[in-house]
C-alpha cells in the first residue's frame, strides 16, 4: 500500500443524502482519489471494517462521519473511527445536530417503537415488539439496541471539525476537499479545532435574493394557503422562514425556490441554542403589546417547538422533550 | 469547552464582606470564603478573604494590595447591592491599576442575609452567588467609558418661573437656550398672581423684569405658542422637533401696538389668564406685560376663521403684520440637554360637589380670587361678589380642597396654607370683612412663613380647625338668609357649626399637567402614580432623571412654592452648565455592537430600538449600532437570530457562565442526592 | 450446527443482516434476514404541520427523497381535498421521471448490474462499478455520470435542490419553470432516451446473448410465484406518479385494483420479534408465512411487478421493449427475480420518454402551478411508485392541518417477505454440505440485490454500506471459517 | 437523614432588570422582608435583554424553575423593551410547554422599584408552586453539555 494519507467516510443514523452529495462533487472525487488512499468508504467501494479495527490509532488522516447516534452499533463505530482518525469531521446535519431523526427526541423511545408497531395496517395480535436478542430454534439472533435519545456525534466522541447541511452542498464539499489537500501539502492552514467548515459565517438571509424591509409581524401564515410574493422576504409575508437564524453556505436554495428555509445548516457561528435565536427573533418583531393579541398571533405558529428545533433538537441545550428525558 | 475551561485563564480574588453583622449575622462568611478558595480554585480563584467592612478604606486597600501582590486579573466582591457600592469597588480596582470593569460586585446582603433567616440556606445561597460572580467575571473584558460631545445648547420646556430662571442662568453663562412655551406668552401661573407670600410683594413687579430679560436675551430663542412633538437622540445630542403654531401675526412686522385687539369685534371669555372672570378678544395677548409682545389670532373664535369674513384686525393693522395664510411650522433644534418645567394644573373644585363651586355664585376658586384681588384684573383689584359691585362683609377660606383627601389627591399641595393666609390678609386689608380660615393643619415650614401666620392671626382672622362638610345657600336659622352657610365640625371645640358668609374662597390644590404622561413618553422619563415626574434620587438628585441629559424643575416634579421652583430651575441649570463645561460626557460603556461579517441584514433588530440607535446600510445590507444613541438595554442582542450582536458588560458568555456558577451547588446537591 | 452471518450486505442501500443456520449435514436449516434499525417517523411526524411532511419525509432516504417528497405532497393534497392544477401535476411528474432515470441508472450500473456484466464468479474486486467500466469501455462510465448529472439538474430546477427537493406543497408547487429552463430540460430528456436505449442494448449484448446468464435468469433458483403490485393509469399502463394500485395473482390475472385511499382494506403488515421491519402482505389472502403461491398473501413490488401488474407501457419505445421482454421470457407473468434488472431498464426508457413528453407540453411553463386549498384538512393518502416499490403515505390531521397520525408503507418494505424467501431458496439450493465460497455467497446476495432493496427507506433510517463478511460458526458459535470480500 | 425525608428544595434562577425588579429586590432587602432562599437572581440591564437561551441554559443546568422579572408594562426604563420580553416569554413558554415542561415552572413578574413587598411575596409563592411540582433534573445525564464539565469541577 502507498504511504498517501488515508481517507475514510462513514454513515451512521443518516439518510444517505450526504453520500449522494459527496458523489455529486463529480470529478473532484478523482482529486480525493489522487490525494488519499481511500481505506473505508462504503458507498464507493467494498470496504473492510475488520481492517479498520486492525489499523494503528490515528492512522486515518481524514474521516468524514455522517449520521446521528441512534443505536449502540452507531456509537461503537463512531468510537472506533475516532480512535483511528487524526481528523474527525462531523459531516452533515445528522452528525452535527441530530437532523430530522432527532425529532424522535420529542418522545420517549418506547413511544416511538409502540407507534411503529400499532399503525392501522400493522397485524400484531400478540402486540409483539422487536427484541434485541431473540432465541430461535436454531440459535440466538440479535439486533442493535436503540438509544433512549438520539445523540449527536460530539455527544459521543470528540470532534475536530463540523460540516453542517442536510446535505452539505457539493460546492462546499469540493472547497473543503481542496482546502484539506492544500493543507496536507503545506499550502494552506487548517482552521482551529472545533471550527465549522464548509459554510458561511452569517445566516441564510445574507445569501437570500429576496427584498427586505423592517420586520413587523401581525399574522403568521402558511405557505400553502397563499400565493406568496416571489420577490419579497418570506418572513415579512408571515411565512415562518428559519433563514434569519440558519447558517449561510447553501446559497439560500429553498427561499430562492419559493420555499421557506427549514434550517438544515443549523445555528450560526457561536450560537449556543438555535431554537432560542428564532424564538427571540420572531417574538421580538410581533406587532402587539397586548398579551391576548400576542397569543392570537402566536396561534399562527402551529408547531413552534418542531419548527424551531426541526434539525437541531438533539443538539440543543435541552436535547429532548421531558418525556424522552425520563427515557 | 472541556480543555481550556479546565485550566484557569484568570487569577481571581474573592472578597466576602461582613458588613458588620448585616451579612455575617446570617451568612457564615468564613465558610463561604473557605469554600470559594477550596472549590473555585480550578476556575482561577487564587485568594479568598472575608472582612468586616469591605467598603471601608481598609477593606479597599486589602483588595488593592492583593491586586498588586497576587497579580489578580479579576475581582469578585460579595457585599451589598451593586446599586450602592459598585462604583466604590470599581474605583478601588482602578486605583490598583486593574480595569474597573474586571470587578464584579455580587449582593449577599439585600439579596441574601437581609431577606433570609435560615443560616444554612443563606450560606449555601451566598456560595452560589459567589460562584456565579466568579464564573461570570472570567468573561469580563476591560472597558473604557464612552465619550460623547455635549451640544452647548439647552432646551427648556415651560416658560413659568422655573423655566425662566433656568433659561436666564444658562443664557447668562453664555450658552444658547431654546425656551418652548405652549401659551402665547411666558410667565406661567405666577403672572396671574396678585401678591406673593410671605413678603406680599407684587408678583408682576418681580416677574416682569425676568420675562423681559428672557425676551431680550441674545442667547435665548423664545418659542411661544409652540409645543415639542418628538425627541430623538441621547444626552449631548438631542434633536428636538417643535411645532410652532401659526400666530397669524408676522412677528417681524408687529410692534405690539394693540390696535388689532382694540378693533377686533369678537369678545371671548378668558378662562385661562382671567380664570373666566374677564374677557379677551379673538386676537390677543394674554396680559399687558406679555413676552413676547406679539398677539395671536385664536382661530377657534376668530370670526374670519369661523365665518370667512371680518379681517378687521388686518384692515387696521398699521404695519400689515396680520397674515391669515400663516401655517404651523415644524422646526428641529439640536440640543445637548433638556429641562422640563411644564408646571401644574389647578384642581377643579367642581369635582367636590358639596362645596358648590360652579353652582353657588359666590363660591370662588383661588385662581379667581387672585384675579379679583389683582389691580390689573377684571375688577381693578376690587374684591366683590359675582354681581361685580357688592363688597363681602364676611369671607370663608377653605383649605385643602382636593388635597390630602383620598377621594381626590392624597398628597399635600404644599402652597395652599400660605396662599390662604395671604388671601385672608388681602380680604382683611381691602374690605375689612370678617375672615374665617377652615383648615385641617396649618403648614408653614419655610423661612418667615410661620411669622406670616402669626401676623394673620393678629390681624384678627378667625381660624376654624375642621374639614368643611358642606357649603350651601339653604338657610335654616335666622341670619342665614341670602348667605352661604359653611357646615363644619370645629374639632377644637368638638361641635358642629354653621357659619354664614357672603363669599367663599376654595384653596384648590395642585395637580400634574393634563397629558404629562404623554409628554414623559416623548422624553423617555417616567412618572409616579400621581403623574409627577420622577427624579433620579428623591434626596440626593432631585432635578436629574433616569434619562441622561433630561432634567426637571418646578412643580412638574411635585407641588412647591415659588422659591423652591426658582431654586430647582437654577439647580438644573447649574447641573447642565457643568456638563456643558466638560464639553463631553463619559457614558457607561455598556453598549451593543453588531459584528458586520456576521450580520445577514435580516433587519429583525431594526425596529426594536426605542432610541433609533440601529441603522441599516442598504449598500452593504448590514445593520449598525450608533454607540452614542445606544443605551445598552440589550434587547437587540437578545433578538439577533444570527448572534451577530454582542452586548459589552452583559455578554452571553458572562450571563451563561453566571448561570452555571449559580447552579454549581445544585449539581453538587443533586450529585449527593444521586449518591444517597 | 453451523451459522453463517452476512452482516451487513454489500452494495445494498441500508443495513441488513443475514443469518444462515446450517444443520449437522452442513445444509441450510434456516435463514433470517434482519433489519437492525427503526427511526420512528410515524411517531415524530405527529404534531408537525402537514405542509412540512414532504420536507421531513425526504429525510427518510437520501437515495430516493424524491419519492417520499411526492408521496407526501400527494397525501397532503388529499388531506386538504385540493386538486393540483394540471401544470402543477406535470411539473411534479417531470421531476419524478428525471429522478427515475438517475435512480435506475445508479442501480443498474453500480449495484445490480455488476453481477451480470462481470459475472457472479468474478473476483469481488472487479465486481463493482469500476469493474464495469473496465469491462465495457470507459464510455459507459462517462455516460452514467452524465445521466446522473442531468437527472439531478432537473430535480434542482423544479425541486429547488439536488438532494431533498423542497418545492412541493399542498395544492401544487412553490414555483414554476421558465421557457429557458424548459428547453434545457427537454434537451437533457432527449439525451436520456438515447442513454436508456443504449443501456438496453448493453444488457442485450452482455446478458441476453449470454446463454449462462439467460439460464441463470430463467432458472428455478431465482423464481417465486407471488402476487405482483404496481400503479397503473386509466388504461392500465405503468405509471410512477399517479393512478390506481393494481395487484395481479401468480397466474397473471387481476386480483384487485383499488384507489390509493383504500389501501388499508387490502394491505396488512406482519410482525416478527427478531427484526425492526414489518412484512406487508395482502390482507384478504392472509399471512401464511414465507411461502409463495396463490394462497400466500406475499406480494412483490418492483420494476418487474409493475410490468406484471400492468397491461403495457404508456410510451411507444418502452412498449416495444415491454413486448420483447415477455416474448423472450415466455409470457406474463414473469416470476424470475433476476428479470427485475431487465424490467428496470425498460422503465428507464419509459421514464425518459415521459420526461420529454412532459417537457414539451405547452402548459408546462404556465404560472398556474398552485391551487390554494380552501377545504378543512382531515385525512389523506398519497401513493407513488418508488423505484423499489409502491410507496404509501397516509396522514391524519386536525382542523389546522397539524398531523395527528401517520402510516407509512415504504417501497422496499413491500418486498421484505419475498426477499427473505429468495435468500432462503438461494441459500438452500446453493449451500450444500457446508460448502461455502465467495461466488456462492454472492449468488445469495444476488437473490436480494435484484430487488434493489433500500433499507434506508425501509427502516426510514439510514442506508449504510458495509463490507460483506461471512462468518461460519459451529453450533457453539465459534468461528471456524471467515470469508471476506476484498478490493485493492 | 436521607434525601427522601428532607423536603425538596427547588432551585430557581431569576432574571431581573437593573431598574425596577432588581431594585424591588434591594428594597425588600433594605426593609428586611423575608422570603424563600431558593431563588438566585441575575441582573440584566433590561428584561428586553432576556435571551431564551438563558432560560434553557438554566433548565438544562439543573434549575427547577425560572423567574423572569422586569418593569411594569409602560414603565420600562428603556420605554418599551419589556413588551419585547413579554412577547418572547409567551412564545418561549409555548415551546417549553410543547416540550413537556410544566408551565408552572416559569413565571413572568412585573415589579416596580417600590414593590419590594410584592416581589418578596411572589417569590415565596412561586417557590411553593415549584416545590409542589417536584424536582426537574433536566439533562441529569448531562453528557456533552457544560453541566458535566461543572460536575467535574466540583468533584
Amino acid at each position: 500500500m502507498s504511504n498517501k494519507p488515508k481517507f475514510a467516510m462513514y454513515w451512521a443514523a443518516s439518510c444517505g443524502g450526504c453520500e449522494i452529495a459527496v458523489l455529486n462533487i463529480h470529478e473532484k472525487i478523482l482529486d480525493v482519489d489522487a490525494a488519499f488512499d481511500v481505506v473505508f468508504w462504503p458507498v464507493a467501494m467494498d470496504a473492510k471494517y475488520k481492517d479498520v479495527e486492525a489499523m494503528q490509532d490515528g492512522e486515518i488522516t481524514l474521516c468524514l462521519f455522517n449520521g446521528g447516534m441512534r443505536n449502540d452499533e452507531n456509537e461503537h463505530i463512531a468510537k472506533l473511527l475516532r480512535k483511528k482518525s487524526k481528523i474527525m469531521v462531523s459531516f452533515g446535519s445528522c452528525a452535527c445536530e441530530g437532523c430530522i431523526p432527532g425529532l424522535a427526541n420529542f418522545s420517549a423511545i418506547n413511544e416511538v417503537v409502540d407507534t411503529a408497531f400499532t399503525t392501522i395496517t400493522t397485524d400484531n395480535p400478540d402486540n409483539l415488539r422487536p427484541q434485541t436478542s431473540y432465541t430461535m430454534p436454531e440459535g440466538i439472533i440479535t439486533i442493535p439496541t436503540l438509544n433512549p435519545m438520539l445523540k449527536t456525534l460530539d455527544q459521543v466522541v470528540d470532534v475536530d471539525y463540523y460540516m453542517p447541511g442536510c446535505p452539505p452542498e457539493s460546492h462546499q464539499i469540493a472547497a473543503v476537499v481542496d482546502l484539506v489537500i492544500a493543507a496536507l501539502n503545506g499550502k494552506a492552514e487548517l482552521p482551529p479545532k472545533g471550527a465549522t467548515i464548509g459554510a458561511g459565517n452569517s445566516t441564510v438571509c445574507d445569501e437570500c435574493p429576496r427584498k427586505r424591509n423592517v420586520k413587523s409581524i401581525k399574522e403568521f401564515g402558511r405557505i400553502q394557503l397563499m400565493h406568496a410574493d416571489p420577490e419579497l422576504c418570506l418572513l415579512e409575508q408571515g411565512i415562518p422562514c428559519n433563514g434569519p437564524a440558519t447558517r449561510s453556505g447553501c446559497t439560500a436554495l429553498c427561499p430562492s425556490a419559493g420555499a421557506q428555509c427549514i434550517g438544515c445548516y443549523g445555528p450560526a457561528e457561536g450560537v449556543v441554542d438555535y431554537g432560542a435565536r428564532l424564538i427571540s427573533a420572531f417574538a421580538s418583531v410581533i406587532d402587539s403589546d397586548k398579551p391576548d393579541e400576542i397569543d392570537k398571533i402566536l396561534d399562527g405558529l402551529v408547531d413552534p417547538a418542531g419548527q424551531f428545533y426541526r434539525f437541531n433538537l438533539a443538539g440543543s441545550l435541552l436535547r429532548s422533550s421531558k418525556s424522552a428525558q425520563k427515557g | 469547552m472541556s480543555a481550556e475551561e479546565k485550566k484557569p485563564k484568570e487569577r481571581i480574588g474573592v472578597y466576602i464582606c461582613h458588613c458588620g453583622s448585616n451579612i455575617a449575622g446570617v451568612v457564615n462568611v468564613a465558610e463561604v470564603s473557605k469554600w470559594a478558595s477550596d472549590n473555585l480554585a480550578d476556575q482561577g480563584v487564587v485568594v479568598s478573604r472575608d472582612y468586616k467592612f469591605m467598603c471601608s478604606s481598609l477593606g479597599q486597600e486589602l483588595i488593592q494590595k492583593d491586586i498588586k501582590e497576587q497579580k489578580l486579573t479579576r475581582v469578585v466582591v460579595a457585599a451589598c447591592s451593586p446599586h450602592l457600592h459598585e462604583r466604590t469597588f470599581r474605583n478601588a480596582c482602578k486605583g490598583a491599576g486593574l480595569n474597573p470593569y474586571l470587578c464584579e460586585l455580587v449582593s449577599v446582603r439585600e439579596q441574601d442575609s437581609w431577606v433570609h433567616t435560615d443560616k444554612a440556606a443563606a450560606t449555601a445561597k451566598a456560595k452560589a452567588i459567589v460562584a456565579g460572580g466568579v464564573a461570570r467575571v472570567i468573561y469580563h473584558e476591560p472597558l473604557e467609558p464612552l465619550h460623547v460631545p455635549i451640544h452647548p445648547a439647552t432646551l427648556i420646556v415651560g416658560g413659568g418661573i422655573a423655566g425662566i430662571q433656568a433659561a436666564l442662568e444658562i443664557a447668562d453663562a453664555g450658552f444658547p437656550v431654546y425656551l418652548v412655551e405652549r401659551e402665547p406668552s411666558i410667565g406661567g401661573h405666577m403672572a396671574q398672581f396678585d401678591k406673593t407670600f410671605p413678603t406680599l410683594d407684587c408678583s408682576a413687579c418681580i416677574l416682569t423684569p425676568k420675562m423681559v430679560d428672557v425676551g431680550n436675551h441674545p442667547n435665548i430663542t423664545l418659542l411661544t405658542w409652540s409645543e415639542v412633538q418628538k425627541v430623538d437622540g441621547y444626552v449631548g445630542n438631542f434633536a428636538v422637533t417643535i411645532n410652532k403654531r401659526a400666530r397669524y401675526v408676522k412677528t417681524a412686522d408687529c410692534t405690539g401696538c394693540g390696535i388689532c385687539w382694540e378693533k377686533c369685534p369678537k369678545k371671548v371669555i378668558d378662562d385661562k389668564f382671567e380664570a373666566g372672570l374677564g374677557y379677551r378678544k379673538a386676537v390677543y395677548t394674554p396680559f399687558p406685560q406679555a413676552v413676547p409682545k406679539y398677539p395671536v389670532v385664536d382661530d377657534i373664535n376668530c370670526t374670519y376663521f369661523q365665518k370667512g369674513t371680518c379681517k378687521a384686525c388686518e384692515k387696521f393693522c398699521p404695519t400689515n403684520a396680520i397674515d391669515f395664510a400663516q401655517k404651523d411650522e415644524i422646526i428641529t433644534v439640536e440640543v445637548g440637554n433638556i429641562i422640563l418645567a411644564t408646571g401644574w394644573d389647578l384642581f377643579d373644585a367642581r369635582r367636590v360637589p358639596n362645596y358648590g363651586y360652579g353652582r353657588l355664585a359666590n363660591v370662588f376658586s383661588n385662581m379667581e380670587f387672585e384675579r379679583l384681588s389683582n389691580s390689573a384684573g377684571p375688577t381693578g383689584g376690587n374684591i366683590v361678589l359675582r354681581d361685580g359691585k357688592t363688597t363681602p362683609k364676611s369671607v370663608g377660606i377653605v383649605h385643602c380642597v382636593g388635597s390630602r383627601d383620598k377621594n381626590y389627591n392624597n398628597y399635600c399641595s404644599a402652597i395652599c396654607c400660605m396662599q390662604s393666609l395671604k388671601f385672608a390678609h388681602l380680604v382683611h386689608e381691602k374690605t375689612g370683612a370678617t375672615v374665617y380660615n377652615f383648615y385641617i393643619d396649618i403648614r408653614t415650614p419655610a423661612k418667615a412663613y410661620d411669622e406670616f401666620y402669626q401676623r394673620i392671626i393678629e390681624e384678627g382672622t378667625l381660624f376654624v380647625r375642621g374639614k368643611v362638610a358642606e357649603i350651601t345657600d339653604a338657610a335654616r336659622n335666622p341670619g342665614e338668609e341670602g348667605k352661604l352657610i359653611i357646615q363644619v365640625e370645629d374639632t377644637l371645640v368638638g361641635k358642629q357649626r354653621r357659619i354664614p358668609v357672603d363669599m367663599v374662597i376654595l384653596s384648590s390644590g395642585l395637580e400634574p399637567r393634563a397629558g404629562s404622561k404623554e409628554l414623559a413618553k416623548i422624553f423617555g422619563i417616567s412618572c409616579s402614580a400621581d403623574g409627577w415626574y420622577i427624579e433620579r434620587h428623591p434626596k440626593l438628585d432631585p432635578v436629574a432623571t433616569m434619562t441622561e441629559g433630561v432634567y426637571i424643575a418646578g412643580c412638574v416634579q411635585g407641588p412647591k412654592d415659588i422659591p423652591a421652583s426658582v431654586a430647582q430651575g437654577a439647580a438644573a441649570a447649574a447641573r447642565i452648565l457643568g456638563k456643558i463645561q466638560q464639553k463631553e460626557i463619559a457614558l457607561e460603556p455598556v453598549r451593543a455592537i453588531i459584528i458586520e461579517e456576521k450580520c445577514s441584514g435580516c433587519r429583525i433588530c431594526n425596529t426594536l430600538c426605542p432610541f433609533n440607535a440601529i441603522l441599516f446600510h442598504e449598500d452593504k445590507m448590514v445593520s449598525e449600532v450608533n454607540p452614542a444613541l445606544c443605551q445598552g438595554c440589550g434587547t437587540c442582542v437578545a433578538a439577533c437570530p444570527a448572534g451577530a450582536i454582542t452586548g459589552t458588560g452583559f455578554s452571553n458568555e458572562q450571563i451563561l457562565s453566571q448561570i452555571d456558577g449559580l447552579l454549581l451547588l445544585t449539581l453538587d446537591k443533586k450529585k449527593e442526592a444521586a449518591v444517597v | 450446527m453451523q451459522r453463517i452471518t452476512i452482516d451487513p450486505i454489500t452494495r445494498l442501500e441500508g443495513h441488513g443482516k443475514i443469518e444462515i443456520f446450517l444443520n449437522e449435514e452442513g445444509n441450510v436449516a434456516n435463514t433470517y434476514f434482519q433489519i437492525p434499525e427503526l427511526r420512528g417517523f410515524e411517531r415524530f411526524c405527529v404534531g408537525r404541520p402537514v405542509e412540512e411532511m414532504p420536507l421531513l419525509t425526504n429525510r427518510i432516504c437520501g437515495v430516493c427523497p424524491e419519492a417520499h417528497h411526492m408521496a407526501a405532497a400527494k397525501a397532503a393534497d388529499a388531506v386538504y381535498h385540493v386538486e393540483v392544477p394540471r401544470t402543477g401535476k406535470m411539473l411534479r411528474e417531470l421531476l419524478y421521471s428525471a429522478f427515475y432515470c438517475t435512480d435506475h441508472t445508479t442501480h443498474f450500473y453500480a449495484l445490480g448490474g455488476p453481477d451480470f456484466i462481470m459475472g457472479p464468479d468474478a473476483p469481488v474486486a472487479e465486481r463493482n462499478i469500476l469493474g464495469v467500466i473496465h469491462k465495457v469501455w470507459l464510455e459507459i462510465g462517462v455516460k452514467v455520470i452524465q445521466m446522473r448529472k442531468y437527472g439531478h439538474t432537473v430535480v434542482e430546477i423544479i425541486g429547488g435542490r439536488k438532494v431533498h427537493p423542497c418545492t412541493s406543497i399542498p395544492g401544487g408547487l412553490t414555483k414554476g419553470i421558465t421557457e429557458e429552463q424548459r428547453k434545457e430540460i427537454e434537451t437533457m430528456g432527449r439525451w436520456a432516451i438515447e442513454f436508456a436505449q443504449f443501456s438496453l442494448k448493453t444488457f442485450n449484448d452482455i446478458v441476453l446473448s449470454n446463454k449462462t446468464y439467460l439460464d441463470l435468469i430463467v432458472g428455478d433458483v431465482y423464481t417465486h410465484k407471488t402476487y405482483y403490485m404496481g400503479l397503473v393509469d386509466a388504461n392500465n399502463k405503468v405509471n410512477f406518479y399517479d393512478g390506481k394500485v393494481r395487484v395481479v395473482a401468480p397466474d397473471g390475472k387481476e386480483y384487485v385494483k383499488y384507489e390509493p385511499k383504500d389501501y388499508a382494506a387490502h394491505i396488512a403488515e406482519h410482525v416478527e420479534p427478531w427484526t425492526y421491519l414489518k412484512f406487508p402482505y395482502l390482507k384478504n389472502v392472509g399471512w401464511k408465512g414465507f411461502v409463495d403461491g396463490p394462497d400466500s398473501g406475499v406480494y412483490m413490488a418492483t420494476p418487474l411487478s409493475r410490468l406484471n401488474a400492468a397491461d403495457g407501457m404508456a410510451t411507444p419505445l418502452a412498449q416495444a421493449e415491454y413486448e420483447k421482454f415477455y416474448s423472450t421470457l415466455g409470457g406474463k407473468p414473469v416470476h424470475q427475480r433476476l428479470a427485475i434488472h431487465w424490467a428496470r431498464l425498460i422503465e428507464l426508457l419509459y421514464a425518459a420518454e415521459r420526461w420529454v413528453e412532459l417537457a414539451t407540453d405547452p402548459e408546462i411553463t404556465s404560472p398556474d402551478f398552485h391551487a390554494i386549498p380552501t377545504a378543512t384538512p382531515t385525512e389523506g393518502v398519497g401513493i407513488v411508485e418508488a423505484p423499489r416499490g409502491t410507496l404509501t403515505h397516509h396522514y391524519w390531521t386536525d382542523e389546522r392541518g397539524v398531523v395527528t397520525k401517520v402510516n407509512l408503507i415504504v417501497g422496499t418494505t413491500n418486498n421484505y417477505a419475498p426477499i427473505t424467501m429468495s435468500i432462503r431458496k438461494a441459500a438452500d439450493s446453493l449451500i450444500k454440505k457446508g460448502n461455502v465460497n465467495e461466488g456462492l455467497l454472492n449468488m445469495v446476495e444476488m437473490a436480494f440485490r435484484a430487488y434493489d432493496p433500500c433499507f434506508g427507506c425501509a427502516t426510514h433510517s439510514l442506508p449504510g454500506q458495509m463490507p460483506l463478511e461471512v462468518t461460519i460458526r459451529d453450533a457453539e458459535g465459534n468461528p471456524v471459517n471467515v470469508l471476506k470480500q476484498f478490493c485493492e | 437523614m436521607t434525601e427522601e425525608t428532607k423536603p425538596f428544595e427547588p432551585v430557581i434562577i431569576g432574571f431581573t432588570c437593573n431598574w425596577c425588579s432588581y431594585r424591588a429586590a434591594d428594597m425588600a432587602g433594605i426593609a428586611r422582608m423575608k422570603y424563600a432562599p431558593n431563588v438566585r437572581l441575575i441582573r440584566l440591564m433590561c428584561s428586553g435583554r432576556l435571551d431564551p437561551t438563558f432560560v434553557f441554559k438554566a433548565i438544562a443546568g439543573g434549575a427547577d424553575g425560572v423567574l423572569v422579572s422586569g418593569c411594569h408594562p409602560g414603565d420600562c426604563h428603556y420605554s418599551t423593551q419589556n413588551y419585547k420580553a413579554m412577547r418572547r416569554f409567551q412564545l418561549m413558554k409555548r415551546v417549553l410547554t410543547q416540550m413537556g415542561l410544566e408551565p408552572g415552572r416559569l413565571k413572568l413578574l412585573w415589579a416596580s422599584a417600590a414593590e419590594g413587598q410584592m416581589f418578596a411575596n411572589e417569590i415565596t409563592k412561586f417557590v411553593e408552586e415549584v416545590r409542589a411540582l417536584g424536582p426537574l433534573n433536566w439533562n441529569k445525564a448531562g453528557a456533552g453539555i457544560p453541566v458535566e464539565v461543572k460536575e467535574e469541577v466540583t468533584a
